[in-house]
């Protein structure tokens, strides 16, 4: 099923892009699996998704646990914590 | 019940804003909050500029809902929220918020209860540009008081 | 540490103070509270216009009161308070507040404090004037929340 | 000894002056003394005077109890709750 994944701020500037689509199998089923799925990619994506407290999730432009359901054609991202305002 | 948000680069004018506003109302109060980038001089690294990232879509979303909250749990006549992105210079305004009430002790609330939400739910990102660095500020400074 | 006090018959423009103020600070946040004439309307009695009286010299007295002690509780860069007296139409603000901190909640917990502490403590007295008649407002009914 | 009387808003119409100099015996030394000269005035004193939550006072402009003690050329006020802002 396709995903549009999105980076935002030092997460994107780790991951070097600031969106793609990707094509998983459909036993990826929650955000927590999908992380998993990414964290083959290679060292620096273990590195971003390993340190729990250096990232945060929307599902949908929604924020979200690791443990939320994903479908296909959501929009999914990984940002920092907020700071703004 | 009227409710608006701004995501822009531009500055905004707050009073402009308000008096405008309060033409449409019979509100006793308003409450306005405006947020700034704030100096700072580490020995030699002085801020120049900050630059804000945002996630636009999300961005909207997150403050729609922000007062949708703050209209369900006060009654107020209007809530009015603006918050730049892109290079802000020292001095100027990130954010602003106006609320508009019957009584005084909502508006201070409701506007209170916005701009705190506002700083763990809006999807914002601030890198500080210094004359030596540029790098991405911590939540963790911003919980210690270096920021509004 | 910059206080001022303004009574005055005359409109104000809170933003254009509040820009000047910012000028000479350099805080993250600014909290502004502007309270209003609130029309009402109890059948034929519609009311047109306030007119308020104030006690000369004591007034300004009492307002740089409530800055002071605002100033000592919280820190704060910068309060200004303007109140008008004399006849206000419907719609019109009465008071204005703006406080300049470092920090969002001195801001906004000094703004309310000022506020509160104004409407028992600095001796403004309201005659509501309506197309019938004309009569003093009661401090209950203040309480009671017809007013801001 | 001499006093600045001022009075304001409603209690400023009921006694029909808006300040006057009075000058008294020194043996009034508290505004609750100061109260009883005045209601030998009349009725209309004496009305405003008995709804004790119908006025307030201020001595040199800062608000007073009627224990407050008063002196020569002090500036006392009488009105009503305030209701600013």
């Amino acid at each position: 099923m396709k995903i549009k994944l999105f980076y935002f701020a030092k997460v994107r500037e780790m991951v070097g892009i600031d969106q793609e689509e990707v094509d998983v199998e459909s036993d990826i089923k929650t955000l927590a699996e999908l992380i998993a799925f990414l964290k083959l990619r290679g060292s620096q994506w273990q590195a971003i998704f390993d340190m729990s407290s250096s990232f945060r999730m929307a599902i949908n432009q929604e924020l979200a646990e690791a443990s939320c359901k994903i479908n296909a054609n959501d929009e999914v991202a990984f940002f920092p914590p907020i700071t703004g305002g | 019940m009227i409710m608006s948000v701004y995501v822009q680069q531009d500055l905004f004018d707050l009073q402009s804003i308000t008096q405008q506003l309060k033409k449409l109302h019979n509100s006793g109060a308003s409450v306005t909050f405006e947020g700034y980038v704030r100096d700072f001089d580490l020995g030699d690294d002085k801020l120049e500029m900050l630059e804000l990232e945002h996630y636009p879509g999300m961005t909207e979303k997150a403050l729609l809902n922000i007062e949708s909250l703050a209209m369900n749990r006060w009654h107020l006549d209007d809530v009015y929220i603006v918050h730049r992105y892109g290079k802000l210079k020292v001095g100027e305004p990130i954010v602003g918020i106006v609320v508009f009430a019957k009584h005084r002790k909502e508006a201070f609330d409701a506007c209170h209860f916005i701009i705190d939400f506002l700083k763990t739910d809006a999807p914002f990102w601030k890198k500080e540009i210094t004359n030596h660095q540029s790098y991405w500020v911590d939540a963790k400074k911003i919980d210690d008081g270096k920021w509004n």
